[in-house]
């Protein structure tokens, strides 16, 4: 009976999941499409989960629902506040309004790709090998050496160091890209989460949550070594926490120029680089960890690391700093008519 | 990277590339520009003493055990770089009075410094040409020789210049194209890595793909040569350059397609393939697959010939309807060129080259480089003379005049004249039959033309009625029409079989003098009859293509404008991103099935 | 203890301390260059330029010489576990490629910034790219936003630098970081060998692409952007499907134990999964490459950037994930049903270059031109793919690698070149229309030149890399019969003359009179605006390496070794076979464990 | 007992189910959102009840993350309602006195 | 051992349906009630009581104390975000529906009445 169970639970949650993911796709308010979009990550949370992966998990829940959710809403509202200034402007509405209908043969010729696509795809899945072919057990046998006792985290942190690495580089680097859009005179500023109008309810949130998140987020980091956690999803809920802070109104960021906050940003890959390239001369080679030190290493990597996630996931949602305009566009100055 | 050593011959080759690669690098400061420009003469000199020295075909070799970058001199590669090397210093003498006195050029070339630009490159590019004897230093010096030439044509900056030049740069280019396709095809045929051309040419006529290889080699080459249909740019470019300037168009460039088929068809290549079948052990095999050889050359020999001869009639005719002096040598020279194809055909053929003392093909190569030396130096001489002409008053032309005439009539075979001994040279390769009735009508088809250029010569208008050419005009064109006399008869005999007396023979000069006369009478009969001549634009066939093709681009413009536009939208793109994908998987299934 | 632990040592060669310092010295100066204050953010970029200059050369010298890949093992874990660089003659040579253009756009972006910062007092906002144009609506900040967070920039920032009209320090301060991270991103992309590690070095080089696009701060550069980043989304997804899949099917990541685990005679690997695979990743990078039809985000993406960016965008960053299109092919090309979708590619390839030429001829703006250029360039980086993948024809394979590799790097020189000059042309003319630029050949005959050398290395005339590409691509095409491919390659070289013809036209041309009025307002004072030595030099010896790119390539190709340096790797032996996996079925773990 | 959680876990799964009903019919954005929040919920209770029947320890850090993030798309909620409902508001008063500049902008909270 | 954990499980049993029946409940309420500040009621239900009786109900089930603590500290938490998403979205209903744009992408206030226009008739277009 429970394999029947578990069965009809996978089929449940992949229709579920098929569904939703179409619906956000074709339906058409913008509001909609983020609210589909951020439940379809908690039912993807649901399918990791059952997957067997609470790392990857964790993280789709918060980056996939939490944090892009925040964020698209935030564009949306953007979006929103300059249709609404164009309607009563009353410019290009005709053009946007024919753009924005795309015929019904288009959508079926889209369909019938998409599907044909699909097709192949599940085709191809269904004439893989099986059992599949993993490289679980082998990384499970070498773990020991790294000295931790979650393979999740040592395929990061150990075997597959380089990839942690540039991504953490990528990230640092989207976060310049952000900011590259700052116009020339803000650019420099402070980027600003902008406060909510109702801020009684969410203040008080804000001063109740961030404590318990930061626990959270330190025992997540502790329990990465041997379970399911580590840096990356610590970092996410921390950055959350922040956000929620800043949206209160209960603090502010600091402008892009200081010093703290760029070695905040830059701290976690360049020690990581900085131990990877150690490794060359004390270890057996590039991003290998010193014999004895292993742990070590790794911790300092990882709380390091934890704290630039932090702060560039904090900083990627606030956006680039705008001068006397608001990332929603609360604020923004009227165009001259 | 080994080079063997260059002797002094591969040293005369260096210096005369060098010499006008640095004075155009001297170009690069516009206050030697001026200076340059009145020493133009000087840039040929060094490729004049070199094709004179006994230079050898392997002068200088790069990588001689690879690729075979050659830089060499054979005799008929000699023969025609001295004659084009003389055309060019002769021309480059006259230049700056020339420039001078017509004061013509566009706003920015006052001191002449953009002409000596693009004549140097020009020069460069042909001197190197005619030395180059592997595949990809021919190909660096043909494109050298035909892309600035677009300086020349554009020079005067007139309406007409600007369309010319912009056609003659278009086809340029694409003859650059089809002449990559070519060398690409023979070098597929070559035994090892070598590009030399005299390897991969010998190695053609056995080659897979050896049919294309000579038709994208035609295409190429003859499209510089002004090969009919693809001749039409020749009478725009000619007539639009500054007179020297027609004369190195006219008299050198086109060369370098003629001297590109002269090298590259392979001649004799039935004999020497059945040659090593008598005495190769298979026997058999080996006569049949000369045979089949044999067939193919006999094959593109015909094709050639009659290319030819359609050029060297169409020429003839579309040059006689012209009254512009200058338009109607340029269709003279796309005639002559004809005529020299022509002969290169007929020499493809198997029979042609059996009874050679000069190795298989090699006379026939002869033939045709003495016949291409004849028409350079004649027809720059002519071009230089419209300019003198032009220069002098109606009361003292008649020296000019009278030379003038002889020159023209020389490309007609007039007796006692280089041309009369191309002519005799040519007469063995046409033989008897069809060929030879041919080659007997193109002279008179030539005589025709020289008649209606003679004649349309009077329309030119002087400055004053008495004024004479300055000697910075004069001396030059003298020289080059004395050349244009003597230099064959010091060149052909030695460098063919026709004995110098032969020309001087009853029956030669007989041969050579009627029809001239006949071609002379038929002018003089149809100017006097007043029929109405055909009205045929410049450039004949490029005018309903100028017209057709705005059309097509526009098409064409449509189209891309199209996919541009729908590729653009957010939309197009994400349909052309699901496309390309699926249009890939069933191509991979329909590949996964067949495989 | 397992084979795989016994085999734990130091199996890096020798040169591993030369490619780890090229992947992350790059890194670490993009990481110093966020830390650090403009100044010092550029010298820490500018100074690391030369160092991995001479690592880039010393590891090209080393494979050269050992004639087998350099090795690094990333920790102590091999593949399949681990990760392994390595750097091969093809890798290594696009190494030093991307070394020695990135160097020198970082030149050209110090030189342009130095100049900015001394004319700015003359000539607010004269250049084009110091236009930082705000994307919203530029109006005065309202005054009566109390506490906002305007005020708070202040204090952090050293006080008195910051005015109003101060520097474009925002694109100048991000322009360094995203070139160290390019640079980082491209050499690790060259050298990974592993298939997830290349997904986030392609992620590195889109996430410092993308930025680098809109750098111009314009309302069109950031649309263009943000498809870029969109559809480079789209292509990573893909991507990583085809990933998901080669590891589901093989259970490996290493490319080198791929190819052993696919080799013929292994019958476990399911190759339909496996062309699948091949064909979403393929897709998947085209986007990223901007092949037709996907290529729509390009042109304005490329000709909306600064010069500098745009150098590197269409000289290095298209070709990053081309490279990763190639090693697939090279590894997994040969699974049957391969052969029909890379003749796929090559259609498309053809059709890139004839709508990229001739979408180029109809641009009014030159930088939009060179960047449609760029779309047919890559046209000829797929043209080679089914000769590639002729397994029975190794000759050809090695031709058609070649001549890609020669066209990827020839036009990576000649389109920085082209781009950079372009930046210079543009700067001076004030505006962006090849109408304008009438005079430039007078005014800025150098730059002009640099022009033109590119525009020629990209016609593909001889010395130039792209002579040699597009004669190996010939050879390719025309040995797996595909006639139609070689006629297009030879169409591209003409269309790409005849748009490099306009440009030249107009730079010919005077300057039109009635702009000149218009241009003293536009344009500074003369001395202030005249490109100065560094940046002409820069531009001047990119076109020159391009040009005589060929030479490099032409004669040590045969004997000198980089025949070596461009060889493929025989993908079923490797040099050293560095583990090999266990059979797929049976995990290795699994199976020691149960006794 | 195990059998029995797992069971509970799908009941709770399959009502929550309900709520995506509400999210997609809406008809206001409050609607949605309320969908989304006990699908929220209910995502947390299948996953504490299919964690404790599987004795995976991980699943209540997981639990724990959601239930930390749940009140967090609200918040993007308020502050995309109040945004949009100001400019909303905002536009319609200079509809009314056209052309009366300087109509300042709701500043809530600042 | 047998009956304090037959004790323990029917404790878990009854507490688990219980809160299956609250999340019933919401649910229904969610689909079934009229209107958002109704909806509000049945989705505050299921919040607090479904899944804190879920938690209740599990108690004696977790393998160590830490992870019975962990349960609560969830339910707290929920409880948190109930109220506060509560509040908010009360707010938001009262301030009048947030605007949603119709099928064209266009703004529908501009032609409709009121800023307080609650029949909901602007977030219509949403239908599928």
């Amino acid at each position: 009976m429970i394999p029947a169970l578990e069965r009809a639970v996978e089929l449940a949650i992949g229709a579920m999941l098929v569904g939703l993911a179409l619906w956000s796709v074709l339906v058409r308010p913008r509001f909609a499409s983020i609210v589909g979009f951020v439940v379809f990550g908690l039912l993807l949370m649901l399918a990791w989960m059952r997957l067997g992966a609470p790392d990857v998990a964790m993280t789709e829940g918060a980056i996939g629902s939490g944090l892009a959710g925040f964020l698209l809403l935030s564009a949306a509202a953007r979006l929103r506040c300059s249709e609404i200034r164009r309607a009563r402007i009353g410019a290009g509405e005709p053009q946007r309004a024919r753009d924005r209908s795309p015929r019904r043969s288009s959508i079926v010729a889209l369909g019938v790709g998409c599907a044909a696509v699909a097709a192949a795809l599940a085709a191809a899945v269904a004439a893989l090998p099986h059992p599949a072919p993993s490289l679980a057990p082998a990384a499970l046998e070498r773990l020991p050496e790294l000295g931790i006792g979650n393979p999740v985290s040592g395929v990061l942190i150990g075997f597959r160091a380089l990839d942690t690495l540039v991504e953490k580089i990528v990230l640092v680097v989207a976060l310049v890209g952000v900011w590259g859009l700052a116009a020339e005179a803000s650019w420099r500023r402070a980027p600003s989460v902008d406060p909510s109008p109702e801020i009684e309810p969410i203040r008080f949130l804000a001063r109740a949550l961030p404590p318990v998140g930061i626990v959270l987020a330190i025992y997540l980091l502790w329990r990465g070594a041997t379970e399911p956690g580590g840096a990356f999803p610590a970092g996410a809920i921390l950055a959350a926490m922040a956000v929620l802070v800043l949206a209160a109104g209960l603090g502010r960021l600091p402008p892009t120029a200081a010093r703290s906050l760029r070695l905040a940003i830059c701290a976690g890959p360049l020690v990581f680089l900085g131990v990877g390239g150690l490794g060359m001369g004390v270890a057996r080679g590039f991003l290998d960890y010193p014999a004895g030190f292993e742990v070590l290493s790794i911790k300092l990597i990882e709380v390091l690391l934890t704290g630039s996630v932090a702060v560039v996931l904090l900083l990627l949602v606030a956006g680039p700093p705008e001068e006397a305009a608001s990332a929603n566009g609360m604020r923004r100055p009227e165009p001259p008519l | 990277m080994s080079a063997i050593v260059p002797g002094p011959g591969g040293a005369a080759l260096l210096f005369a590339l060098a010499v006008p690669l640095a004075m155009l690098a001297a170009c690069l400061r516009a206050s030697c520009r001026p200076a340059i420009f009145r020493c133009l003469g000087l840039a040929a000199l060094p490729a004049l003493l070199a094709a004179l020295v006994d230079v050898g075909p392997d002068a200088i070799v790069v990588d001689p055990a690879g690729l075979q970058l050659t830089l060499g001199l054979d005799r008929p590669r000699a023969i025609l770089l001295g004659a084009t090397a003389l055309l060019w210093s002769v021309a480059g003498w006259y230049a700056p009075t020339y420039h001078r006195r017509e004061g013509r050029g566009g706003l920015d070339d006052r001191d002449g410094g953009s002409l000596a630009i693009a004549w140097l490159a020009c020069l460069a590019g042909c001197i190197g040409v005619f030395i180059a004897g592997d595949l990809v230093s021919f190909y660096a010096f043909f494109a050298l020789a035909s892309l600035p030439a677009y300086g020349l044509v554009i020079h005067d900056r007139s309406a007409a210049a600007r369309r010319a030049a912009g056609i003659y740069l278009l086809l340029a280019i694409i003859g650059e194209a089809f002449l990559l396709l070519g060398f690409v095809l023979l070098a597929k045929g070559s035994p090892d890595a070598s590009l030399r051309i005299s390897t991969v040419v010998a190695a053609l006529p056995e080659a897979a793909l050896r049919s294309q290889a000579v038709l994208f080699l035609l295409l190429g080459l003859g499209m510089k040569a002004g090969l009919v249909p693809l001749h039409f740019w020749l009478p725009l470019a000619h007539p639009a350059a500054p007179m020297p300037a027609s004369a190195v168009l006219s008299g050198a460039l086109i060369k370098t397609g003629i001297i590109g088929l002269i090298v590259m068809l392979p001649f004799g290549a039935a004999t020497a393939s059945a040659g090593v079948g008598a005495a190769g052990a298979a026997a058999v095999v080996g006569q049949s697959a000369s045979g089949a050889i044999a067939q193919w050359a006999s094959a593109w020999s015909a094709a050639i010939v009659a290319i030819g001869f359609i050029t060297a009639f169409a020429g003839a005719g579309l040059g006689f309807v012209q009254s512009n002096p200058k338009t109607i040598l340029a269709y003279s020279s796309v005639s002559q060129m004809g005529l020299i194809v022509a002969i290169l055909g007929a020499g493809l053929a198997p029979a042609a080259a059996t009874d050679s003392t000069n190795g298989p093909g090699e006379s026939i190569r002869l033939v045709a480089s003495c016949a291409a030396l004849h028409h350079a130096l004649v027809k720059g001489a002519l071009f230089l003379g419209l300019g003198v002409i032009a220069a002098t008053g109606h009361r003292r032309r008649r020296a000019a005049g009278v030379a003038m005439a002889l020159l023209a009539l020389s490309l007609a075979g007039l007796p006692l004249t280089g041309g009369a001994l191309a002519k005799l040279a040519a007469k063995p390769i046409f033989g008897a039959g069809i060929a030879g009735a041919l080659a007997f009508g193109s002279a008179v088809a030539s005589a025709l033309l020289m008649t209606r250029f003679v004649s349309a010569l009077a329309s030119i208008v002087g400055p004053t009625r008495s004024a004479t050419a300055p000697i910075g005009l004069a001396l030059p064109w003298w020289i080059l029409a004395v050349g244009a006399f003597i230099v064959p008869w010091i060149v052909l005999p030695s460098a063919t079989e026709v004995p110098r007396g032969a020309a001087f023979a009853p029956g030669a000069l007989w041969d050579g003098l009627w029809p001239v006369i006949l071609g002379a009478l038929l002018a003089e009969g149809i100017r006097r009859s007043r029929t109405p001549l055909p009205r045929i634009p410049e450039g004949d066939i490029v005018v309903p293509l100028e017209r057709d093709l705005p059309r097509l681009t526009a098409a064409a413009e449509g189209f891309a404008g199209a996919l541009d536009a729908a590729t653009r939208s957010w939309r197009g793109g994400g349909i052309a991103l699901l496309g390309v994908l699926v249009g890939l998987i069933a191509l991979a299934l329909v590949g996964l099935l067949r495989g | 203890m397992s084979a795989l632990a016994a085999s734990v040592g130091t199996p890096s060669t020798a040169g591993a301390p030369l490619i780890v310092g090229l992947v992350a010295l790059p890194m670490a100066a993009a990481l110093a260059a966020v830390l650090l204050r403009r100044r010092a953010a550029s010298a820490a970029v500018l100074l690391s330029a030369p160092i991995l200059v001479g690592l880039a050369f010393a590891a090209a010298a080393m494979v050269l010489s050992t004639g087998s890949p350099i090795e690094c093992v990333l920790g102590a874990w091999k593949p399949p576990l681990g990760i392994v660089l390595r750097a091969d003659g093809l890798g290594t040579a696009m190494m030093v490629v991307t070394a020695t253009i990135a160097s020198a756009v970082a030149l050209f972006a110090a030189a342009t910034e130095r100049r900015g910062a001394a004319m700015r007092g003359t000539a607010p906002g004269s250049s084009l790219n110091d236009a930082g144009a705000t994307p919203g609506p530029a109006d005065p900040p309202p005054g009566d936003h109390s506490g906002g967070p305007a005020e708070a920039g202040g204090e952090a920032d050293g006080g008195g630098e910051r005015q109003p009209d101060a520097a474009p320090e925002r694109a100048s301060a991000t322009f360094w970081v995203l070139l160290a991270s390019v640079w980082g991103a491209l050499n690790l992309t060259f050298i990974a060998n592993d298939l997830f590690t290349l997904f986030v070095a392609l992620e590195l080089l889109t996430f410092a692409a993308v930025p680098l696009v809109c750098l111009a701060g314009t309302p069109p550069a950031l649309r263009a952007a943000l498809r870029y980043l969109l559809l480079a989304m789209a292509g990573s997804m893909l991507y990583l499907l085809g990933v998901a899949l080669v590891y589901g099917s093989l259970g490996a990541l290493d490319l080198s134990l791929i190819a052993e685990l696919i080799a013929p005679g292994t019958d476990s690997a399911p190759r339909g999964v496996l062309l699948l695979a091949l064909v979403l990743a393929t897709t998947g990078m085209l986007v990223k490459t901007a092949l037709v039809p996907l290529h729509a985000w390009l042109p304005p993406a490329h000709a909306g950037a600064p010069p500098q960016a745009s150098a590197l965008l269409s000289a290095l960053v298209v070709k990053g994930s081309w490279f990763v299109i190639l090693r697939l092919w090279l590894t997994l090309g040969e699974v049957p049903g391969g052969r029909t979708v890379a003749f796929a590619l090559a259609a498309l390839g053809a059709v890139a270059i004839l709508f990229g030429s001739a979408t180029a001829l109809r641009q009014r703006s030159l930088k939009l031109l060179v960047a449609w250029s760029t779309v047919a360039q890559i046209g000829y980086l797929f043209v080679a793919f089914p000769a590639l993948v002729a397994a029975a024809a190794p000759t050809l394979a090695t031709e058609a690698l070649r001549g890609g590799m020669l066209q990827a790097i020839s036009h990576a020189f000649a389109k920085a070149a082209m781009f950079l000059a372009a930046g210079l042309l543009v700067e001076r003319a004030g505006r962006d229309r090849i109408d304008a630029l009438g005079g430039a050949f007078r005014r800025m005959p150098i730059i002009f030149a640099a022009f033109a050398i590119g525009g020629l290395s990209l016609m593909g005339l001889p010395p130039s890399g792209g002579f040699w590409a597009k004669w190996l691509l010939l050879q390719a095409t025309i040995g797996v019969g595909a006639w139609w491919l070689a006629l297009t390659i030879l169409a591209g070289g003409v269309l790409a003359g005849a748009y490099l013809l306009r440009v030249l036209r107009a730079c010919g041309a005077e300057a039109p009179a009635d702009l000149g009025a218009d241009r003293a307002v536009v344009a500074a004072p003369a001395a202030a605006i005249a490109p100065d030595r560094l940046r002409t030099a820069i531009v001047l010896g990119l076109a020159l390496v391009s040009m005589f790119l060929g030479f490099a390539a032409m004669v040590p190709a045969e004997r000198c070794g980089v025949r070596r340096l461009l060889r493929s790797e025989p993908i079923t032996q490797l040099d050293r076979p560095i583990e090999v996996l266990p059979p797929p079925s049976t995990p290795h773990g699994a199976a020691e464990a149960a006794p | 007992m195990t059998a029995f959680l797992l069971v509970a876990a799908v009941a709770v799964l399959l009502t929550v189910a309900g709520a995506l009903v509400r999210v997609v019919r809406g008809p206001t954005t409050s609607d949605r959102m309320m969908g989304a929040q006990l699908i929220g919920t209910g995502g947390i209770a299948a996953l504490l009840l299919a964690g404790t029947a599987s004795r995976l320890n991980s699943t209540s850090d997981v639990a724990l993350v959601l239930a930390i993030l749940a009140p967090f798309a609200m918040v993007a909620f308020r502050r995309y309602a109040a945004a949009t409902q100001a400019a909303a508001s905002r536009e319609r008063r200079l509809e009314i006195d056209a052309g009366a500049p300087g109509a300042a902008p709701p500043q809530g909270g600042a | 051992m047998s009956v304090v954990a037959a004790l323990l499980d029917g404790w878990t049993v009854l507490l688990v349906c219980a809160g299956i029946g609250f999340f019933v409940a919401g649910t229904t309420g969610m689909l079934r009630f009229p209107d958002a500040a109704t909806r509000l009621h049945a989705l505050t239900k299921a919040d607090n009581l479904g899944v804190g009786l879920v938690v209740l109900g599990l108690l004696p089930q977790v393998a160590r104390p830490a992870e019975g603590f962990k349960l609560l500290v969830i339910w707290a938490l929920v409880l948190l975000a109930s109220a506060v998403s509560s509040q908010l979205v009360a707010r938001v209903a009262t301030d009048g529906p947030p605007i949603e744009e119709d099928r064209n992408g266009r703004t529908a206030p501009a032609a409709s009445g009121t800023p307080l226009d609650r029949s909901g008739s602007v977030g219509a277009g949403a239908q599928p």
